[in-house]
């Protein structure tokens, strides 16, 4: 008990001592480093949280992806002296410190008096959870009592990756994201991107599958994917596709097109919007997932790469 | 003390932090970074929250669990959507102000640090 | 506490109101720049009779409309829920956009027989997002609901400001992004202390259980502070002038006619339905001042624009701040006295109202710009003789700014004038006063530039387009006509409203 | 029996955290890039072995054991390739000094 406690003290120290130092170094690449690393450590306060779903999350999204995303920007902005705006003042600075300060005490204040016992809905998530066949409960969440956030958060991917290809300047459309690789070519990456991603597939939809009964789904299992098509394209083995290709498109749409054509069979059988008919419950909801992944991990992909840029199109 | 409330506090601090590092930081590069910090706050409080509704034989309310993911993704699908922003505003703004700052002509030429671009395929 | 209300027939309605927008965002992916105007000038009739159909069950029914997605209740499940006031407001956003539509098409025309281009393929999809984001925002019953339907409403707005790729504007966005994207996690904290402390986020629920826990309290503030922001009043209002004035016409007039209004919709959700009685009077009494900050501070910088557009964005600055006097006048203790749902009535109305002034004058000042080969206020001379139909529309819709009769505008500030004599706070009287003035100021300094001889030569770009003038005209008659309409006859605002809480206040 | 592994996976843990800590320790005294990838390549693969080691005793069902050995395959693999990136940027970068 007073291991499992120096623990969590110890790592909730590090952790924020992490994000204060991502806040406070001079160097962007620096905080992005630290920023990776915030990432992980918080991934493992979520497995003390009990919240293995959301340490896979964690781990792939903040510590993974969007590690790259950054990274990735740090680099190709240093190559622009950008007109730094000046730092604001010190009274400014100091009024803005006392703010967050007083954010920061109205927080824990609220999180002290928090209701004991706390209200859940985890007696009725467990009550019900037959209904679908499920063994996890965050699934049957994501995918049946709240699929409609899950639904719309699959439009709010798509429409976030219409607004990175809308950024591209008008002789751009139709082109390429820039390539990924640099370097000329590192024998030891292209390599490694012929050797992980047929294991790296395997995972990814080992992930997606097993999310039915135990942590995992299409976000986690959608990314790892995402994840090899970057190290292909990395490794300069293949280039970001042209935006303009329908393939591509229809690749994109699908997922989320096929989500909502679930919700409307189910007004039109089940006689409500995403309402499963009983007996298939399961069988649609692993269905639902396993179309949508593609289409995440596509997304995913294209939205770490970037919009497109006209010399790419060769 | 529990280690939700802990990690309760944990994540009222990280709110302070990102706030700070948002609201003060002048590169808007840092600002996308404090904006995950505050995310990161924000997501933990749900994540205590569904600790402390731990029920039922499970480990924490998996209805903040489920919230977080999608909490996640869509903080993800925002930075990407500013990266991509900012990358364009800076080229544009070398593009349409070359003489400003130093020795960039005109549009991508080569700085010292793009030797590791071009080449390649 | 609150019984939940069961779902009711015609629910599917609500359903239609999501799919149709989105099914339209994927078809003109799929299909591509060439077929996007197309699919959304289908569904915009399609979209237009879902919005009346509703608002007709409601009126007709006198009860909300309620719908448990995948047949799952609250506190489980996600509601969808229509009452009058999601209504209205659907209508509004339905009419808006339907003529921003029409607008839009001489802009943003794919040309058949060249290649695919990036801005009308763009402007299309992005367009029927933020319309898909509106109806999600007046249909969601559920704060987490809410919270993703204002990210899909972000997504899609925010690179509508830039779809024309100048720095300044790109610059803009991202600003506007940085704001909205802080406003949508101080939301999100507040959600998550509000199912901390009560285990549900089902709107009908909550109002039934929120009571003055501090929790309950922080949460409010950090949720309010949130919507603040991503609805831009003053001090929070930095984002919006370089944002809504830089954006294409058509972006501008959906950004300043909607997009902002669904934050606010959110913020009289959280106020008037979750927490009536948490809310003290001492906070009302502080959101309405930062609203007269607002109307004081931003009809002056409009006042010294020199650029058309900048103006009729500060001009939104301005009339944001309107929206915020309601709250002193409406809630809490103040319901029982006379002039309280007047208030209210007034300050949805004032939404609306708006909504249709600011699209005719954004949409005007874009056609003016088209013509002119620029929006200088200095350089308008003589567009009134270029233009007549449209800078009467202009006028009309500034006189449903300023609030004379008879307008839209009239009557919303007749309402909160009255309410606020009536209960006794004759400050917030003084600043509507004092708000219709200096709005007739910045209006007519518009207006005496149109009918003034041009001191250069006015060079016309462009042919004027009358049917795009006539788009115009109607919008900018729809804002006085609402001042036409009998005030018994906004009863729809308060449907679903009473029942919902002490009950039979009306 | 059950005892005797209990005592191997606390020695194996125990003794994969200290060749973490080594690692660590060369990371930050290391004078420069290589030695410093020395440290933490070596230091890392080694400690990561000999915990997953410690660990295989203590799962049940081959297919736990399994997925703990993927684990530290994988994080070898990438681990090796990263460190080879390193290595070769470092000396691009003290070449064109």
């Amino acid at each position: 008990m007073i291991v499992a406690g120096a623990f969590d003290l110890a790592l909730a120290v590090t952790v924020l001592a992490v994000a204060t130092w991502c806040v406070s170094v001079r160097a962007t690449f620096a905080a992005v480093v630290a920023f990776v690393a915030f990432g992980l450590l918080v991934a493992v306060v979520w497995v003390r949280l009990a919240a293995v779903d959301v340490a896979l999350t964690e781990v792939a999204i903040q510590g993974g992806i969007v590690g790259v995303l950054l990274l990735g920007a740090t680099a190709s902005l240093r190559r622009y002296k950008a007109a730094v705006a000046e730092r604001s003042g010190a009274t400014q600075r100091l009024a803005v410190a006392v703010f967050c300060a007083v954010v920061f005490l109205a927080l824990a204040t609220a999180v002290l008096t928090l209701p004991d016992p706390a209200p859940t809905l985890a007696p009725p998530v467990a009550a019900s959870l037959l209904a679908f066949g499920l063994g996890n409960p965050v699934t049957g969440v994501l995918l049946g009592y709240r699929a409609i956030d899950t639904l719309l958060e699959t439009v709010v991917l798509l429409l976030a990756l219409i607004g990175v290809w809308s950024i591209s300047p008008d002789r751009s459309w139709g082109g390429r994201p820039l390539p990924m690789h640099s370097a000329g070519r590192a024998d030891a990456l292209v390599y490694f991107a012929r050797l992980l991603p047929p294991v790296g597939i395997v995972i990814g939809v080992y992930i997606v599958w097993v999310g039915a009964d135990a942590p995992g789904g299409k976000f986690q299992g959608g990314t790892i994917l995402a994840a090899m098509w970057m190290l292909v394209m990395m490794a300069g083995l293949r280039n970001p596709p042209s935006v303009a290709r329908s393939g591509l498109r229809l690749l994109l749409v699908a997922g989320p097109a096929f989500f909502f054509i679930v919700g409307l069979a189910g007004l039109a059988i089940s006689g409500g919007f995403l309402a499963y008919p009983a007996p298939y419950a399961k069988p649609i909801i692993l269905l639902i997932e396993l179309v949508l992944t593609p289409s995440v991990a596509v997304t995913l992909g294209l939205l770490v790469a970037g919009p497109p840029v006209r010399d790419a199109r060769q | 003390m529990s280690a939700a409330t802990l990690y309760g506090l944990s994540a009222a601090a990280l709110v302070g932090i990102g706030l700070f590092g948002l609201i003060t930081h002048p590169d808007p590069l840092r600002k996308i970074l404090a904006f995950n910090l505050l995310g990161g706050g924000v997501f933990l409080l749900f994540g205590v929250i569904a600790r402390r509704g731990a029920a039922a034989g499970f480990g924490g309310d998996p209805v903040p669990q489920a919230i977080v993911i999608t909490g996640i993704i869509v903080g993800f699908s925002a930075t990407a959507l500013a990266v991509a922003l900012l990358q364009r505003l800076f080229e544009e703004n070398n593009r349409t102000a070359p003489q400003a700052e130093g020795s960039m002509q005109g549009a991508p030429t080569v700085s010292s640090h793009d030797g590791d671009r071009g080449g390649g395929d | 506490m609150a019984a939940i209300d069961a779902a009711t027939a015609g629910g599917y309605l609500l359903v239609l109101a999501l799919v149709l927008p989105y099914a339209g965002v994927f078809l003109s992916l799929i299909l591509g720049g060439r077929y996007a105007e197309r699919i959304a000038l289908v569904l915009m009739p399609a979209c237009l009779g879902v919005a009346i159909a509703i608002a007709a069950k409601v009126l007709q029914s006198g009860k909300a409309l309620v719908y448990f997605v995948g047949g799952w209740a609250p506190p489980l499940g996600v509601a969808l829920r229509v009452d009058g006031l999601s209504a209205a407001m659907m209508m509004t956003a339905a009419v808006v956009m339907g003529a921003t539509a029409l607008f839009a098409r001489a802009n943003f025309h794919q040309q058949r027989e060249l290649p695919e281009a990036r801005a009308p393929l763009m402007f299309w999809t992005l367009f029927q997002g933020i319309w898909g984001a509106l109806n999600a925002v007046f249909i969601g019953g559920d704060l987490f609901n809410l919270y993703v339907a204002l990210e899909l409403l972000t997504f899609s707005a925010v690179p509508m400001v830039c779809l024309d790729g100048r720095a300044e504007t790109l610059a803009a966005a991202l600003r506007y992004l940085l704001f909205a994207l802080m406003g949508s996690l101080l939301y999100l904290l507040g959600v998550a202390l509000i199912y901390g402390t009560y285990g549900t986020l089902d709107i009908v629920l909550l109002s039934g259980r929120v009571g003055a826990e501090p929790t309950a309290l922080v949460a409010a503030a950090l949720m309010t502070a949130g919507l603040l922001a991503k609805t831009a009043l003053f001090p929070l209002h930095l984002w919006l002038p370089p944002a809504h004035a830089g954006a294409p016409p058509a972006a501008s007039t959906v950004l300043s006619a909607l997009v902002i209004k669904a934050s606010f919709f959110i913020v009289l959700r959280l106020w008037f339905d979750i927490m009536p009685g948490a809310m003290n009077q001492a906070a009302a009494q502080v959101l309405a001042a930062l609203g007269s900050v607002a109307i004081l501070f931003g009809s002056v910088l409009a006042l010294r624009q020199a650029r058309l557009k900048l103006l009729i964005a500060y001009s939104t600055v301005a009339q944001i701040g309107y929206l915020f006097l309601m709250f002193p006048l409406a809630i809490g203790s103040a319901w029982a006295m006379t002039g309280s749902s007047g208030a209210f009535t007034g300050g949805v109305l004032q939404a609306i109202s708006h909504a249709c002034a600011k699209a005719a004058m954004f949409m005007g000042a874009g056609l003016m710009a088209e013509t002119l080969g620029h929006d200088r206020i200095a350089g308008l001379g003589g567009i009134a003789r270029m233009m007549p139909m449209t800078t009467i529309s202009f006028g009309l819709a500034g006189l449903s700014l300023m609030g004379l009769p008879p307008s839209g505008g009239f009557t919303a500030k007749w309402l909160l004038l009255m309410a606020a004599i009536q209960s006794g706070q004759w400050w917030w009287a003084l600043v509507v006063l004092a708000g219709g003035l200096l709005t007739g100021g910045y209006i007519f300094r518009v207006l005496a530039q149109t009918v003034a001889e041009a001191n250069e030569p006015a060079v016309q770009h462009l042919p004027v387009a009358r049917g795009r003038e006539g788009i115009v005209l109607a919008v900018a008659l729809c804002s006085v006509l609402l001042g036409l309409v009998p005030i018994s006859s906004f009863r729809l605002l308060h449907v679903g409203r009473f029942d919902m809480l002490a009950g039979g206040l009306l | 029996m059950s005892f005797a592994l209990d005592v191997l996976s606390v020695v194996a843990i125990s003794a994969g955290a200290f060749f973490f800590l080594a690692g660590t320790v060369g990371l930050l005294r290391f004078p420069d890039t290589f030695t410093r990838l020395h440290a933490l390549t070596k230091a890392d693969n080694l400690g990561l072995g000999l915990v997953v080691l410690g660990l295989l005793p203590q799962v049940d069902g081959a297919l736990g054991a399994l997925k703990l050995i993927v684990v530290w395959l994988l994080i070898l693999s990438s681990g090796a390739t990263v460190a080879q990136l390193i290595a070769r940027r470092a000396r691009l970068i003290a070449r064109s000094r």
